[in-house]
């Protein structure tokens, strides 16, 4: 028998109707969707405050440079909500990074076509997620160990590749790399392009699908999304390649961006794709979370490092106190603003 | 397109022709050793409001990202000159193009960027770590030949530039005679793995004669070690390493390094005239290159009370 | 209606079921006939669950042949069971709270449109379920913002949507009051009527019988009998279960009729328009030593929100409490144990139990926070303590250092017990202490809460079970969307009376 | 048989033994220790001694874990500390005077810990997810290091304080004394007091905890103030090693070292049951590790990937799913043959056989 049965007016609802049903909670602003907000307010909080200290700052030219130069950030960072949606997280993806730019410069050095060249260093990060997707499903490694040794190992192949940084002089991968649109002021390149494809991709797999739902799930209890008959395994694994694949991509639009592939490129990379999830209004602990608060978290970020170019006689090591106090800042503001929970 | 410079794409630089003052963007690689910070001091020391510069510095925390975005946003800040150490050799064409399209003079300091079209910058003040090596290597030649000595090596960070190049010129030059190389690892140029690496050395082998440290700061990690194992650093084993900053060379004057060669950091007073120099439309050589003497124990001696880092 | 004759949908035979070293299911038997109601009855602990996971392919047994339609079948797990027809709604609450009702209704059978999720189809036919289970909450509200007891209704939803030729359900009706679970019985009906088989564990003997045509008895891990429900009279039904007779319950009763109104001395614990927004309209409240006090209302009328507020499990924000007559602010929990209040929330799986720790950790939780860390309870006195509780509660396994995760539903219950009642409160607040509980421990537990009261202790006492209220309350607080409305002497209250109340004077 | 393969140390041990015996095969003498001028000295030792400021990084990493927590903050602390006592010294006109050196411990020790209040107060008070709430400091930290000492590799000439880092007790390096010792010290507290058991309650449910009356919020906070000390201390021993400060390259990455100490001991970083003694064998297991990598010259260019393979190897064998195979393997042999084996949820694997230090 189906859904069909019984008909919704077999069963008597009348005698218990009045009572019987909860009533309706007040239809109260979804809470999931504050903490994206709070980014976004402080988002353009500090554009306008860093419009109004620096001139020439709230210009097209610098917008635009913010997406050129983060374009790989938001890759990577997209790849990272899967994974921390589902409660996991990915060390590795500074380090497959640095890989996929490494094996993309060194295959087109050897002479290899660009058709080629491509689909193997974006599979790298495919082949390296499937194995954290299977160490921690199958053997229930913990994410964090799994993809800590996939760190390693994923560098450790970067060195045995190429140790010196390799340029890339490719005419047709150039020619990809320096694609760019202008609209006045504005500027789009490839990899840009490319970024905002893949976040359409990422918003559209997590809300309009089942495994992006099934996500979700497990974010929310993983017990849970086994009890209620989803396919855990195949859901997590997959997680573990989007992630891996969206790091292979990301190598690629980092060596379009820098026209090198370089064994110690995305060092610590991986925290600047945490936090910009993490800013983004995603939890750790998985279940609640959007790919757009992601996105807004790269800017943040890209933000911060603009501010402090134009700052301009920043030490290097107020340098880094800045970034501390303003990622602090905004923290705490997000926090504010998304405190209205409970 | 030197003409482009004129054009308003570069109005700061005609405004830099009526105050005088020379805006000149530096885009430092990080602060990741002593070397560095005396490197950042010296330019910042000269280029000063009183020399006529208006200094805008930004660290880039060794990612090459911040490196071409803080570039990035110099042009767009429209700035007189660029000048930068490059985090890495390759992968500054997109970048210095468009510093190019702009009109803005490029100058690197340090490190060389390997690309096909020299006319991308006007040119590069630095040392040769190739060449370092080698004097450090031909030093250790003509002293030990014949005498089979067994060497390690401590490397800087694997992969950076100054490692390879150092690692290439030191072997090229003990090419040929008796001296072994017989272990090499890495000390991320820093003391403490120095210390733990030399510490790993010297439980692995019992018969080493020689340290090459790619940096002072391993050296004196060496140093470390070969004292905790009982021996007599300078002695029993001989140290040879590169930078000569203030703690190694007081360390070659106590004895227990025996030969250093310089990397002088002090390139701030290069830059400024470069600088000045392209601004006013002079020639400037493509490469060049600062010399690098290299002490021996007699030398740092006299050298030590002079020393300005 | 039950077809004696028809082939069995489900056939186990010979079941085993290990957890080293306990021997949880030892060679059961146990058939499902289609358009039967089958109840499957047992003291806690006894391998109900561990029947019904084994069969859905959780627990793989260690002995023993499945058979499913006649195929001999090992079900990999939940997914695979669903996709041959047999759904499950499992004892504790597993759903996701981070994702909308209308998604944990329909995940895993959502409507799609060119390969995307069809997000309107999804909500109307979601709302169309919940709909049948007489379920008026908004398809697109998260599922984390509703009581125990309506998430337990969606989970049930979930489990009907598809084609389902055997439907689960492991204590459905725990937290639910009379009315849904009337409800719950019409669709029950309905599906077996349509010719679903459904297996049914409950621990309310009634609703066996009102509902159920067959029912399987589990003890200890082993198979009793399978009986036909209007053949088996519930004391031997007990007897079955229990191995020994019903008079446990008596025992409670005459308790209670001992146990009479204390004369007016100042109340323990007296609040005075204490509410919270959102959650209770300001109230008031006098609780007396060695009184019970039984909360009474519909799902949702504000009882848990009540003992919260009582227990500072909650921050009340209008109104004060006095503590034997001095003003007090309940800010948090530990400011209300100060006072020797405790409460044993409704929520056991989220705010009660500690599932990585042992039943020994678990009892001597609270008592130990109390102390502070730096004073730890002497090894002797805890082992004394939870030796005493288990024996006195009878929990199962009667192991201390086994991992209260490990400890069946009912038995986890016990031990939350176990730990308030070693902090020795003045003022216990139990919210659904007796929910899946079995009759034997159930009885127990009543028998308990009457002779604290005779010793002078103050508890409030909230149950889905109105009979359970009545018989053990001195006095009863009745709610009504999330306000108090009325307090009546439990001692002459009537059913109806209270029912009348309840439903605020409408249709009863 | 079977108990010492369930048992939560034997992989961590075994990865231990495996790495000596590499290392005494590749260099027999390994292991040998002898006695130069007046205290101990060999491989073992210099393992013992270098592992000293990762043990006491791991060690409060391990109370923070168990919090459901993770502090990446330690590096930024171990640089912050080793800045202001080396600065302290060699601004102090007598840098051989005791009392300049225990002052200057003292700065450094209260200043770490203050970085720990800190941190502790972002993630207890204003419920900032740790991993970001610690990235903060860790970013900062080192700024404020730098700072401190101007960029510059600070050196000090100072006996007394040297000891910390090259000093011998009884023979023993004064470095592992200290780390040793108060590893030991608090791994007794915690497990002799009721702490342990009301952080493991309070990782494992935050809410059950707070309605049991566990002061989770100040439990949370001590563990941070606890790792923000423990870190400074390890700067301490770090920078006395050289005698240097380095704020850019003391403790680089060492957080990540202590996770992974942790997470080999057996403590599983969703918070809960922690146990101390393994992360005592996890930490001697990297440290050995790096080691190894010296002493087998293996090159630099395949040391990471070395690296990887034997945490690889290391976390699989571990695994849940690893035992599970051994254990039921066992059970096969032992029992009926025709005993598939048990597919217990992963939650279910005893790892309750937990040594109370
Ligand atoms: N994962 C497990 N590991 C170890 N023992 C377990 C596990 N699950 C259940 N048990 C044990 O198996 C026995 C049966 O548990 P089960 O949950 O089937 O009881 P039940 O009949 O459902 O009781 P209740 O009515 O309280 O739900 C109990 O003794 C329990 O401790
Ligand atoms: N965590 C929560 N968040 C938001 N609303 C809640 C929450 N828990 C309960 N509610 C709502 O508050 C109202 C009161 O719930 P409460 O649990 O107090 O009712 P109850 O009388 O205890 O019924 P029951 O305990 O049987 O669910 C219900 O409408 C419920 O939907
Ligand atoms: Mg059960
Ligand atoms: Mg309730």
């Amino acid at each position: 028998m189906t859904t069909s049965a019984p008909a919704p007016g077999a069963a008597p609802t009348e005698p218990v109707a009045p009572r019987a049903r909860a009533r309706k909670l007040p239809a109260r602003l979804d809470r999931r969707y504050l903490p994206v907000l709070g980014t976004f307010v402080v988002l353009a909080l500090m554009l306008i405050v860093g419009g109004t200290r620096y001139e020439n700052f709230l210009t097209p030219a610098v917008i635009s440079n913010l997406f050129i130069n983060n374009a790989h950030l938001i890759v990577l960072a997209v790849g990272m909500t899967f994974v921390i949606l589902t409660g996991g997280i990915d060390l590795s993806v500074g380090s497959v990074l640095a890989l996929s730019t490494v094996i993309t410069a060194a295959l087109l050095q050897a002479g290899l076509p660009v058709p080629v060249v491509l689909p193997l260093s974006v599979g790298a990060g495919t082949v390296i997620g499937l194995a954290h997707g299977v160490m921690i499903h199958y053997f229930q490694v913990q994410p964090f160990v799994a993809t800590l040794a996939g760190m390693f190992l994923a560098r450790g192949l970067c060195f045995l590749i190429a140790p010196e940084s390799i340029a890339i002089d490719d005419p047709s991968f150039v020619a990809l790399a320096s694609w760019v649109q202008i609209f006045g002021e504005w500027r789009m390149t490839s990899s840009v392009l490319i970024a905002l494809i893949v976040v359409g991709l990422g918003f559209l797999v997590l809300h309009f699908t089942r495994f992006g739902r099934t996500v979700y799930a497990i974010g929310g209890g993983e017990q849970s999304a086994l009890l209620m008959g989803l396919p855990v395994a195949r859901t997590k694994v997959l997680a573990y390649v989007v992630s891996g694949t969206c790091a292979g991509l990301g190598g690629l639009l980092f060596a379009m961006f820098s026209r090198s592939g370089y064994s110690l490129t995305g060092v610590a990379m991986e925290l600047d794709a945490i936090a910009a999830v993490v800013i983004g209004g995603t939890l750790l602990t998985g279940g609640t979370g959007f790919v757009l608060g992601s996105v807004l978290g790269v800017l943040v970020l890209g933000l911060i490092q603009t501010i402090i170019t134009f700052e301009g006689t920043l030490s290097s090591w107020w340098t880094k106190i800045v970034i501390g106090v303003l990622l602090l800042i905004f923290v705490a503001l997000q926090r504010v603003l998304s405190l209205r929970r409970t | 397109s030197s003409d482009a410079g004129t054009e308003p794409a570069g109005g700061g630089e005609t405004a830099a022709a009526d105050d005088g003052v020379i805006t000149l963007g530096f885009s430092q690689v990080g602060a990741e050793s002593g070397w560095r910070a005396a490197n950042t001091k010296s330019i910042q020391d000269t280029l000063t409001a009183e020399n006529g510069f208006d200094l805008k510095f930004s660290d880039a925390q060794q990612k090459q990202e911040n490196q071409i975005q803080a570039i990035r946003s110099y042009i767009t800040q429209g700035v007189d000159v660029i000048a930068f150490s490059p985090v890495v050799e390759t992968g500054w064409d997109a970048v210095l193009q468009e510093a190019k399209a702009a009109g803005i003079p490029v100058i690197l300091t340090d490190r060389a960027v390997d690309s096909s079209d020299e006319t991308l910058y006007e040119s590069f003040i630095g040392s040769d770590f190739v060449k370092e090596g080698e004097m450090a290597g031909e030093w250790v030649a003509e002293q030990y030949d014949g005498e089979g000595y067994k060497a390690v090596e401590l490397q800087g960070t694997t992969g950076a530039a100054p490692a390879i190049d150092r690692k290439e010129g030191f072997a090229s030059a003990i090419e040929g005679t008796d001296i072994e190389l017989i272990d090499s690892q890495t000390g991320n140029f820093t003391r403490a793995e120095g210390k733990t690496v030399m510490e790993g050395f010297l439980n692995a082998h019992d018969d080493i004669d020689l340290v090459f440290a790619h940096n002072d700061d391993m050296g004196l990690g060496a140093i470390e070690a070969i004292e905790a194992a009982g021996l007599t650093p300078g002695e029993d084993i001989k140290i040879v390493t590169i930078d000569a900053v203030k703690d190694g060379m007081q360390a070659l004057a106590d004895g227990k390094i025996n030969y250093i060669v310089e990397c002088n950091p002090l390139l701030g007073p290069d830059l400024a005239d470069i600088a000045k120099k392209v601004l006013a439309g002079e020639e400037v050589e493509k490469r060049i290159v600062v010399k690098d003497e290299a002490f021996d124990q007699a030398a740092a001696k006299e050298a030590l009370p002079t020393r300005e880092y | 209606m039950t077809q004696q004759n028809t082939p069995p949908v489900v056939e186990m035979t010979g079941i085993s079921v290990e957890f080293p070293p306990v021997k949880a299911l030892d060679g059961v038997d146990f058939s499902l006939r289609p358009g039967e109601i089958h109840a499957l009855m047992g003291e806690n602990g006894a391998g109900k669950s561990t029947l019904i996971k084994a069969l859905t392919g959780i627990h793989s047994p260690t002995a023993g042949t499945i058979r499913v339609d006649g195929v001999e079948r090992r079900f990999s797990g939940p997914a695979d069971a669903r996709a041959h027809g047999v759904s499950t709604v499992y004892q504790e609450v597993n759903l996701c709270e981070n994702l909308t009702v209308a998604e944990n209704i329909m995940l895993g059978a959502e409507p799609r449109v060119l390969g995307g999720l069809n997000w309107r189809a999804i909500r109307r036919q979601a709302a169309t379920h919940l709909e049948r289970m007489g379920l008026d909450i908004d398809p697109g509200s998260s599922l984390g913002s509703h009581s125990l007891a309506v998430q337990q209704l969606v989970a049930i939803c979930r489990a009907t949507v598809g084609d389902c030729k055997v439907l689960i359900l492991d204590e459905p009706t725990s937290s639910l009051d009379t009315d849904e679970v009337a409800h719950l019985f019409t669709v029950m009906r309905a599906l077996r009527d349509d010719g679903v088989a459904i297996l049914f564990v409950s621990h309310f003997l009634d609703q066996v019988y009102e509902v159920s045509d067959h029912m399987t008895v589990l003890r200890n891990g082993t198979l009793v009998g399978e009986y036909v429900t209007a053949d088996l009279p519930a004391s031997e039904l007990v007897q079955h279960m229990i191995g020994r007779s019903m008079d446990v319950l008596e025992a409670a009763e005459e308790v209670l009729e001992q146990a009479e109104r204390p004369a007016d001395a100042t109340p323990l614990l007296q609040v005075v328009g204490l509410g919270r927004k959102g959650s209770v309209q300001p109230f008031d409240l006098d609780l007396y030593e060695g009184e019970v006090v039984g909360l009474a209302g519909l799902l949702g009328s504000g009882r848990t929100e009540l003992a919260r507020l009582l227990t500072g499990a909650d921050r009340a924000d209008t109104g004060e409490a006095r503590v034997a007559g001095r003003p007090t602010r309940l800010r948090n929990p530990r400011a209300a144990m100060r006072h020797r209040i405790a409460y044993t929330s409704e929520d056991r799986k989220g705010e009660g139990v500690v599932d990585g720790l042992t039943v020994r950790e678990n009892i001597v939780l609270a008592l130990q926070a109390e102390r502070g860390w730096m004073r730890p309870l002497p090894r002797k006195q805890v082992d004394e303590l939870v030796a005493k509780y288990i024996q006195q509660l009878g929990i199962r396994p009667a192991d201390p250092e086994a991992l209260l995760r490990n400890l069946s539903g009912g038995n986890q219950q016990k031990v939350l017990l176990a730990r308030w009642l070693a902090t020795a409160p003045k003022l216990l607040v139990l919210d659904e202490p007796t929910r899946g509980i079995d009759v034997g421990a159930k009885a127990e537990i009543q028998k308990l809460v009457a002779e604290l009261a005779a010793d002078g202790m103050s508890v409030v006492f909230i149950s889905a079970e109105l009979e359970e209220v009545l018989r053990i309350s001195h006095r009863i607080a009745v709610l009504r969307d999330r306000r108090k409305v009325a307090e009546i002497d439990g001692n002459r209250a009537s059913m109806d009376q209270v029912v009348e109340l309840i439903a605020g004077g409408g249709a009863a | 048989m079977r108990d010492v393969l369930r048992h939560h140390l034997f992989w961590p041990v075994a990865a231990l033994v495996a790495l000596l015996v590499a290392n005494t095969v590749a260099r027999p003498s390994f292991l040998a220790v002898t006695v130069r001028d007046g205290h101990l000295f060999g491989a073992p030792i210099d393992i013992l001694r270098t592992t000293a400021p990762l043990l006491l990084v791991a060690l409060g990493m391990t109370l923070v874990i168990a919090t459901r927590g993770i502090d990446l903050s330690v590096g930024a602390v171990v640089a912050v500390s080793g800045a202001v006592a080396l600065s302290h010294i060699a601004s102090s006109p007598n840098p051989d005077s005791p009392v300049t050196v225990l002052t200057a411990i003292a700065l450094a020790l209260v200043l770490c810990l203050l970085l720990g209040v800190w941190n502790g107060f972002l993630v207890s008070v204003l419920g900032i997810q740790p991993i970001i709430a610690t990235l903060i400091l860790m970013t900062a930290g080192r700024g404020v290091a730098m700072l401190i000492t101007g960029g510059m590799i600070t050196t000090v000439n100072s006996a007394p304080f040297k000891v910390l880092g090259s000093g011998f007790w009884l023979g023993l390096p004064v470095a592992a004394v200290i780390a040793f010792g108060v590893f030991a010290v608090v791994a007794f507290v915690v497990r002799r007091t009721a702490l342990g058991m009301l952080l493991e309650a309070t990782g494992i449910n935050p809410a059950a905890s707070r309605l049991s009356g566990v002061r989770s919020r100040t439990l949370t906070w001590t563990v941070y103030t606890a790792s923000g000390l423990f870190a400074g201390l390890a700067g301490l021993l770090i920078s006395a090693d050289t005698m240097a400060a380095d704020a850019n390259n003391a403790g680089l990455f060492i957080e990540l070292d202590a996770i992974l100490a942790v997470v080999i001991g057996g403590t599983a970083l969703s918070g809960g049951k922690f146990n101390l003694s393994g992360t005592l064998v996890g930490a001697l297991v990297i440290a050995t590790l790096e080691r190894t990598v010296t002493v087998l010259g293996i090159s630099p260019l395949v040391t990471p990937l070395f690296m990887a393979l034997v945490v690889i190897a290391v976390t699989l064998l571990q695994s849940p799913r690893m035992r599970e195979r051994l254990t039921a393997a066992r059970r096969r042999q032992v029992m009926a043959p025709a005993e598939p084996p048990s597919t217990a949820r992963p939650d279910s694997t005893p790892d309750s056989t937990e040594v109370k230090a």
